[in-house]
C-alpha cells in the first residue's frame, strides 16, 4: 500500500482532521493527523485498513510542542504504518487508543510517565516504569541529567 | 555381631565398675545397680545410634551432591576437605553459629517447636531400625508398625512451623505438604501390608530373615514401585518436592527460617530421606544378606552385615537421587490424583498380589518356597 | 484460605529479573494479576541524547542482556536510515550471523531458565554448558562475552579472525545433537506435558489484540515472522522456514523455540558459507568523521560539535529472540541522536499477563512467565 | 503488679499521709509489704539467670572462643557461604554461568538460597535503581547476622554505563555496607569466583 491509496481511503472518512500522508522509508507511509481525530482514525486504521497490531506507542518532545506517535502492523498487508499527531505543551493530552487496541495500554502510560503526554479515558493511567509519585517527566528536553563531574562533587558532600 | 543392646550394655558395665572401683563403697552399690548400669547403657544406646545417624545423614548430603553434579556434567563440592567431605560439616558450623530471625508476627511457640519436633521425632526412627543382624534393638515384636507411625508424625510438625511463621509462601508450602504426605500414606501402608502379609511379621529383623532365600522385590515388584513411589512423595523430594517448589514458592515452608532451625530442616528432610532408603533396603532388598549364590567370603568378614546394608542403602539413595536429576515437578492436583486415583488402586493389587504369592509358597505345584522365620 | 494478594517478586526464583507480578489468589487459583514493572529502569533512552550515535551501541548490549547483539543490530538498522548510510554487503552478513548466534545463545538461555521453573534441575546446567561455547565463538571476534560494543554505523567494528568459521561450524556440529538431548529430557517425559499442555493459552486474536509478538503469537499458529514478512538485512538471500506450532500453550512456545534454533543452524550454515567465500571491507567507506568522536561531555563549550547533517528520521523492525523489537531515531542534524524510542517485545508480552494467567494456578506461574522468556532489562530499558 | 519500683522488697512508707490524701491517692497499708515474699524470690531467680547466662558466656568466651570455637567457625563461616538467589541486570547472568558446568561455583561451597533468612551473602548482581532500592535494603535487612554484600559489576560498584542517568544509585555502597567490589561490565564468571575467594580471605583475616 502506497502513501496515496492511505490517502485516498482516509481523506474522505477524516476531512480535514487528516493532515496529510507522507512517504516514509520501510513503511506504508506517515499519517498526519489532528488529535481531535484520533480515535476516528484509530478505528478506520484498525478496521478499514486491516491494521490490527499496534507495535508501539511513543512521544518526542519538540520543546514547543510534543509528538505523539502509534506504529501499526498489518498482516495481510505486510507492512508498518506511522501515525503521528502534534499536542501543544501547554495541554499534551490526546484521545487514548487502548479502546481500540488494547496493547496500547502501557506504552501509553510509559509515554505519559516519561513524555509527560497525558491519554484520555485510558483505563489505568499510573506510573509504570519510575516509582510513583515521581514529578518529572525524564524524557522532556528540559530534564537535564547529570554530569559524572557534577555527582562525584554531590556524592562528596553527602 | 552382637547386638549393639549389649555393646552398649557392656560400655555400661564397665564404665559402672571401673567407677566403683574408686568410690566408697556406698556409692559404688548405687553405681553398680543394675537400673543405673541399664539406664547408662540407653543412654550411650541413644549416643551411638545419634551419632552413626548424623555422620551417615550428612554423608548422604555429601553422596547426593556429588552424584548430583556427575548427573550435571560439573563436580559439586571439591575444595573443602578432600572432594568436598567436609563442604557439609561446614554448612552444619556456619548454620549452627547463624542468626534465627523470627519474625515480629510470627506464633513463638509454633516457630520454634516446629522443626525441633519435626527433627526429634524423626531421628526417633532410627532407635528401632535393625541393620544388621544382631541389631535388635528393643526386640519389639512390631517395629515396622511403630516407625512407619513416627514417620507419619512429621505433616503435623511442617504445617505447625509453616502456620506459625505468619508467611504465605510458608502456609501455602505447609498446606501443600499436609495435603500430600496424608494422601500418598495409605498407599504407603498398604505396600506395606503386601510385605507384611508374605512375611508373616511386623518385626523387621524376621522380614529380613524371609528374604534369606529369595528378596521381596522379586515377588512383589508391584508393591515395590508403590512404595519407592509413595516415599519420594513423603521424602519430598523432585517430582514430589511441591511444598518446597522453589520456582513459585520461595523456598517452601521453611522460607522464613535461618540458622539452626534451617539447618533442622534440612538435616530432617535428608533423614527422612535416610530412613525411606533404609526401609526400601530392608523391606524388599533382603536388608543386610546378599543372594545365595555369592561367595561366603563376601560375607564373612567382621561387619560385613552393616558394610552390606549400607552399601544397599546408598545405593537405592542414588536411584532416588538419578531420579530427582532427570524429572521435573508435577502439580498439586495432579499429585494429589495420583496419589488417590492411582496409587490406592495400585497398592490394593499389590496387596492381591503379596496374597497370590502366599497362596503360592504352599501349593504343591511349585512346592513350599523354603522360609527360615516364623 | 481466603482471597489474598501474594507478591511474587522482586526477589523471587520465579522471575528472572527484577519485576514483581502481583498476584490474587484463592488457595491456589489466580484470580488476577498485576505485573509492577520499573525496578530496572535506567533511563537508556534519556542517556542515549547524550550520547553518539556509536555511544549508544554500549547501551544496546546492556538493555537485552541476552540477546544484545540483536539489540545493537536494531539500533544500528535505524539509526543508519535516520543518517542515511548503507554498510557494505559484509557487514550486513556477519550482522545477521551475529544475530542468529544471539537468537540460539538467548534460546538456550532461555531453555535453561525455563526447565527450573518446572523443577527439572539437569538441563540448566546442560543449557549453561552449550550456551558458553556460543559465547565463546562470540568472544573470539568481539572480545567480550555479554556486552559485544561490536557493531558500528556504517559496518561492524572489526572482520572476523581466520579461524572463526572453522570453529563456528564445529559448534553447530555440537549443538544439533544437543537439541536432541534437549528434547529428550522435556517433550520426551510425560511430565513434562502434564505440567505444559493447554497451559497459559492465549489465541492468536489475543495475541494481536494485546501486542503480543514472537514464538508466543508463533506458537498460536499465526504465521508472522519479520525476517520473511519484512525482510531487513539479508535475509531475503537465506532459506529457512518459519517455526510454528499449535495449541498456542507453554508446550507449543517450547516447541516453536526449539525449531527455531534449528533453523538458525541452517541460516548459519549458508551464512558461513557466504562469508569463506566473500571477503570485503566490513565498513562503510563514506562515514562523517564525527561518527568516530571521543565521549564529550554535553554543556562544555566548544567541545560540542554543531554539524548541519541531513536530518531524518529511522525505523526499523526485527525479530528479535523474544519477539518484534523496533527502534524509532530521530536525528536533528547533530552527533548524537535527538530522541530514541524502543520497542521491547516483552514489555508487550508482559503487559497481556492477565490474558495468559487468570484462571489457572499458582504452580503455573513460574511456566507460564518462563515461556514467555521475560528479559526485564529491555523491558524497563 | 510488679512495677519497677516495686520491686525493691521494702516499700517506701509515706512520710505524711495527710499529704497524700491531699493528693487524691490510697494509703498504703503499713503491716503488709507490697510484694509478697514468694514474688521477690521469682524476682531474684529471674534475675539470677540472665546473670549466670552473662558470667557462663563470659568464661566461654575467654577460655573456649579464641582457640578452638572462633578458628572452627570461621572456618565454617568462610566455606560455605550461600548467596541470595535474585538477578538484577546483566551481571545475573554472569551469576548463573557461575553456576554452569564450566565454573561450578558449587565447588566452593557456594549455594544460592532464595529465601534471604538463609543466605550470608548478598552478591548485588546489576544496576540498583531508586525503585529498587528500598527492596534492597529491606532484603539486606532480613538477612541474618554474619551477612556480607559483594558488589559485583560496575553498575552497582558506581553506576557504570548508567551513572548519569536520573534512576540510577551511583553505587549500590550508597545503602548498604559492600564487603568486596567486582570490577567488570559484566565481570566474568572467573571474576565472580574471585570476589568470592576474596571475601573468604577477608573472614579468615577478620578472625570473627
Amino acid at each position: 500500500m502506497q502513501p496515496d491509496d492511505l490517502a485516498r481511503t482516509l481523506s474522505p472518512k477524516l476531512g480535514d482532521l487528516l493532515l496529510g500522508v507522507e512517504p516514509f522509508e520501510g513503511m506504508a507511509g506517515r499519517v498526519r493527523f489532528r488529535r481531535e481525530g484520533a480515535l476516528d482514525l484509530f478505528r478506520v486504521v484498525r478496521d478499514d485498513l486491516s491494521f490490527t497490531h499496534l507495535s508501539m506507542v511513543g512521544g518526542v518532545d519538540w520543546v514547543d510542542h510534543r509528538e505523539v506517535f502509534y506504529v501499526a502492523w498489518s498482516d495481510s498487508l505486510r507492512q508498518y504504518l506511522l501515525l503521528s499527531t502534534d499536542v501543544p505543551a501547554e495541554d499534551p493530552r490526546v484521545e487514548s487508543a487502548s479502546s481500540v487496541w488494547p496493547s496500547a495500554n502501557w506504552h501509553e502510560r510509559e509515554t505519559w510517565e516519561l513524555v509527560g503526554v497525558s491519554f484520555d479515558h485510558h483505563p489505568d493511567l499510573r506510573h509504570l516504569l519510575t516509582p510513583d509519585g515521581y514529578a518529572f517527566h525524564p524524557l522532556l528536553r528540559s530534564f537535564k541529567l547529570h554530569e559524572p563531574e557534577e555527582l562525584e562533587v554531590k556524592s562528596r558532600h553527602v | 555381631m552382637d547386638s549393639l543392646y549389649s555393646v552398649s550394655y557392656g560400655i555400661s558395665h564397665a564404665i559402672a565398675f571401673a567407677l566403683g572401683s574408686i568410690l566408697p563403697s556406698g556409692a559404688r552399690a548405687a553405681i553398680e545397680s543394675s537400673d543405673v548400669v541399664v539406664a547408662f547403657a540407653v543412654l550411650i544406646f541413644g549416643v551411638i545410634i545419634l551419632a552413626a545417624t548424623m555422620i551417615n545423614t550428612i554423608m548422604l548430603i555429601w553422596w547426593e551432591r556429588k552424584l548430583l553434579g556427575r548427573f550435571m556434567d560439573r563436580r559439586a563440592a571439591m575444595h573443602v576437605g578432600f572432594a568436598g567431605l567436609l563442604q557439609n560439616f561446614a554448612d552444619g558450623f556456619k548454620l549452627f553459629r547463624k542468626d534465627t530471625v523470627k519474625p515480629r508476627d510470627a506464633d513463638r511457640l509454633g516457630f520454634y517447636f516446629g522443626p525441633t519436633a519435626y527433627m526429634i521425632t524423626s531421628l526417633m526412627i532410627f532407635g528401632i531400625l535393625p541393620i544388621s543382624s544382631g541389631w535388635d534393638t528393643g526386640a519389639l515384636p512390631l517395629t515396622l508398625l511403630l516407625a512407619l507411625a513416627i514417620f507419619a508424625f512429621a505433616p503435623l510438625f511442617i504445617f505447625v512451623s509453616a502456620w506459625s511463621s505468619n508467611n504465605k509462601y510458608s502456609l501455602m508450602g505447609g498446606m501443600r505438604s499436609a495435603a500430600q504426605m496424608i494422601a500418598y500414606e495409605v498407599p504407603l501402608l498398604l505396600a506395606v501390608v503386601a510385605v507384611v502379609l508374605v512375611a508373616g511379621s511386623f518385626d523387621l529383623n524376621t522380614i529380613v530373615y524371609e528374604q534369606q532365600n529369595y528378596w521381596f522385590w522379586g515377588p512383589l515388584c508391584v508393591a515395590l514401585v508403590v512404595f519407592v513411589a509413595a516415599m519420594l512423595a513423603e521424602m519430598e523430594r523432585i517430582p514430589f518436592d511441591l511444598p518446597e517448589a522453589e520456582a513459585e514458592l520461595v523456598e517452601g515452608w521453611n522460607t522464613e527460617y535461618g540458622g539452626m532451625f534451617f539447618a533442622f530442616f534440612m538435616f530432617t528432610d535428608y533423614l527422612r530421606a535416610l530412613v525411606g532408603s533404609v526401609l526400601v533396603v530392608l523391606l524388599f532388598l533382603g536388608g543386610w544378606t546378599l543372594p545365595t549364590w555369592v561367595p561366603s567370603a563376601a560375607t564373612s568378614f567382621p561387619l560385613a552385615g552393616i558394610v552390606w546394608f549400607m552399601v544397599k542403602t546408598y545405593i537405592v539413595f542414588g536411584l532416588f537421587v538419578w531420579v530427582r536429576a532427570s524429572l521435573p515437578r508435577v502439580r498439586t492436583d495432579q499429585l494429589l490424583r495420583v496419589g488417590w486415583n492411582r496409587m490406592i488402586p495400585l497398592s490394593l493389587l499389590s496387596v492381591f498380589l503379596a496374597a497370590l504369592v502366599v497362596m503360592a509358597k504352599c501349593l504343591p505345584v511349585f512346592g513350599c518356597l523354603p522360609s527360615v522365620g516364623t | 484460605m481466603s482471597e489474598m494478594w501474594i507478591n511474587m517478586g522482586p526477589q523471587h526464583p520465579m522471575t528472572h529479573g527484577l519485576w514483581n507480578l502481583r498476584v490474587k489468589i484463592d488457595g491456589e487459583r489466580i484470580l488476577d494479576v498485576d505485573p509492577e514493572m520499573g525496578y530496572l529502569h535506567r533511563g537508556i533512552e534519556k542517556i542515549s541524547e547524550d550520547r553518539h550515535y556509536n555511544e549508544v551501541v554500549t547501551l544496546m548490549d546492556r538493555s537485552c542482556y541476552v540477546a544484545g547483539l540483536n539489540w545493537e543490530h536494531l539500533y544500528i538498522l535505524a539509526s543508519e536510515q535516520a543518517l542515511h548510510i548503507s554498510p557494505p554487503e559484509r557487514a550486513e552478513y556477519i550482522r545477521m550471523m551475529c544475530a542468529e548466534f544471539q537468537r540460539i545463545g538467548s534460546h538456550i538461555m532461555w531453555y535453561a531458565a525455563f526447565v527450573q521453573d518446572i523443577g527439572l534441575m539437569t538441563p540448566f546446567l546442560y543449557g549453561m554448558r552449550d550456551r558458553d561455547l556460543v559465547l565463546d565463538l562470540f568472544q573470539s571476534f568481539t572480545g567480550a562475552r555479554m556486552t559485544y560494543e561490536y557493531m558500528r554505523v556504517g559496518g561492524v567494528r572489526n572482520d572476523l579472525p581466520p579461524p572463526f568459521l572453522a570453529q563456528a561450524r564445529k559448534v553447530l556440529d555440537w549443538l544439533v545433537p544437543r537439541f536432541k538431548e534437549y528434547d529428550e529430557l522435556c517433550i520426551g517425559s510425560d511430565i513434562f506435558h502434564k505440567r505444559c499442555d493447554n497451559l497459559g493459552v492465549l489465541s492468536a486474536s489475543e495475541c494481536v489484540r494485546h501486542g503480543v509478538t514472537g514464538p508466543m503469537l508463533r506458537s498460536a499458529g499465526l504465521k508472522r515472522d519479520l525476517r520473511k514478512d519484512r525482510p531487513y538485512s539479508m535475509y531475503r538471500d537465506v532459506d529457512f522456514d518459519v517455526a510454528l506450532a499449535d495449541g498456542a500453550d507453554v508446550t507449543g512456545r517450547y516447541l516453536v523455540r526449539m525449531e527455531e534454533m534449528r533453523q538458525s543452524i541452517r541460516i548459519l550454515r549458508q551464512v558461513l558459507d557466504w562469508l569463506e567465500h566473500h571477503p570485503g571491507p566490513v565498513m562503510a567507506d563514506q562515514l562523517p568523521r564525527w561518527l568516530g568522536a571521543p565521549y564529550a561531555p554535553v554543556g562544555k563549550e566548544g567541545y560540542v560539535l554543531k554539524r548541519n547533517y541531513a536530518k531524518g528520521v529511522g525505523f526499523s523492525s526485527i525479530e528479535e529472540p523474544h519477539g518484534e523489537a523496533q527502534a524509532y531515531v530521530v536525528n536533528e542534524g547533530s552527533e548524537r541522536p535527538y530522541r530514541v524510542k524502543f520497542r521491547s517485545p516483552v514489555f508487550a508480552n508482559i503487559s497481556a499477563a492477565r490474558q495468559y494467567l487468570v484462571g489457572y494456578r499458582v504452580a503455573d506461574i513460574p511456566p507460564i512467565m518462563g515461556s514467555v522468556d521475560p528479559c526485564i532489562g529491555e523491558v524497563d530499558r | 503488679m510488679t512495677t519497677p519500683a516495686a520491686r525493691t522488697a521494702t516499700p517506701a512508707p509515706s512520710e505524711s499521709p495527710a499529704g497524700d490524701l491531699a493528693l487524691g491517692k490510697e494509703l498504703p497499708m503499713a503491716d503488709q509489704p507490697a510484694v509478697p515474699f514468694v514474688e521477690i524470690e521469682t524476682l531474684r531467680v529471674k534475675e539470677f539467670i540472665p546473670a549466670a547466662k552473662e558470667a557462663l558466656s563470659s568464661l566461654v568466651a575467654e577460655q573456649g572462643q579464641a582457640r578452638v570455637i572462633r578458628p572452627v567457625f570461621n572456618w565454617a563461616g568462610r566455606n560455605s557461604l550461600f548467596p541470595l538467589h535474585w538477578g538484577l541486570a546483566c551481571c545475573a547472568i554472569e551469576f548463573a554461568a557461575g553456576f554452569g558446568a564450566r565454573w561450578d561455583a558449587e565447588r566452593f561451597g557456594v549455594v544460592p538460597r532464595s529465601s534471604p533468612r538463609q543466605a550470608d551473602l548478598m552478591i548485588v548482581n546489576g544496576t540498583v535503581t531508586w525503585k529498587v532500592a528500598h527492596k534492597l535494603i529491606t532484603l539486606y535487612e532480613q538477612m541474618a547476622e554474619p551477612k556480607w554484600v559483594i558488589a559485583m559489576g560496575n553498575c552497582a560498584t558506581g553506576g557504570g554505563p548508567f551513572r548519569t542517568a536520573y534512576s540510577v544509585v551511583p553505587g549500590v555502597d550508597k545503602l548498604v555496607p559492600v564487603d568486596v567490589y567486582i570490577a567488570g561490565c559484566p565481570p566474568r564468571p572467573e571474576a565472580m569466583l574471585d570476589g568470592i575467594l576474596k571475601l573468604e580471605q577477608l573472614i579468615r583475616e577478620r578472625k570473627e
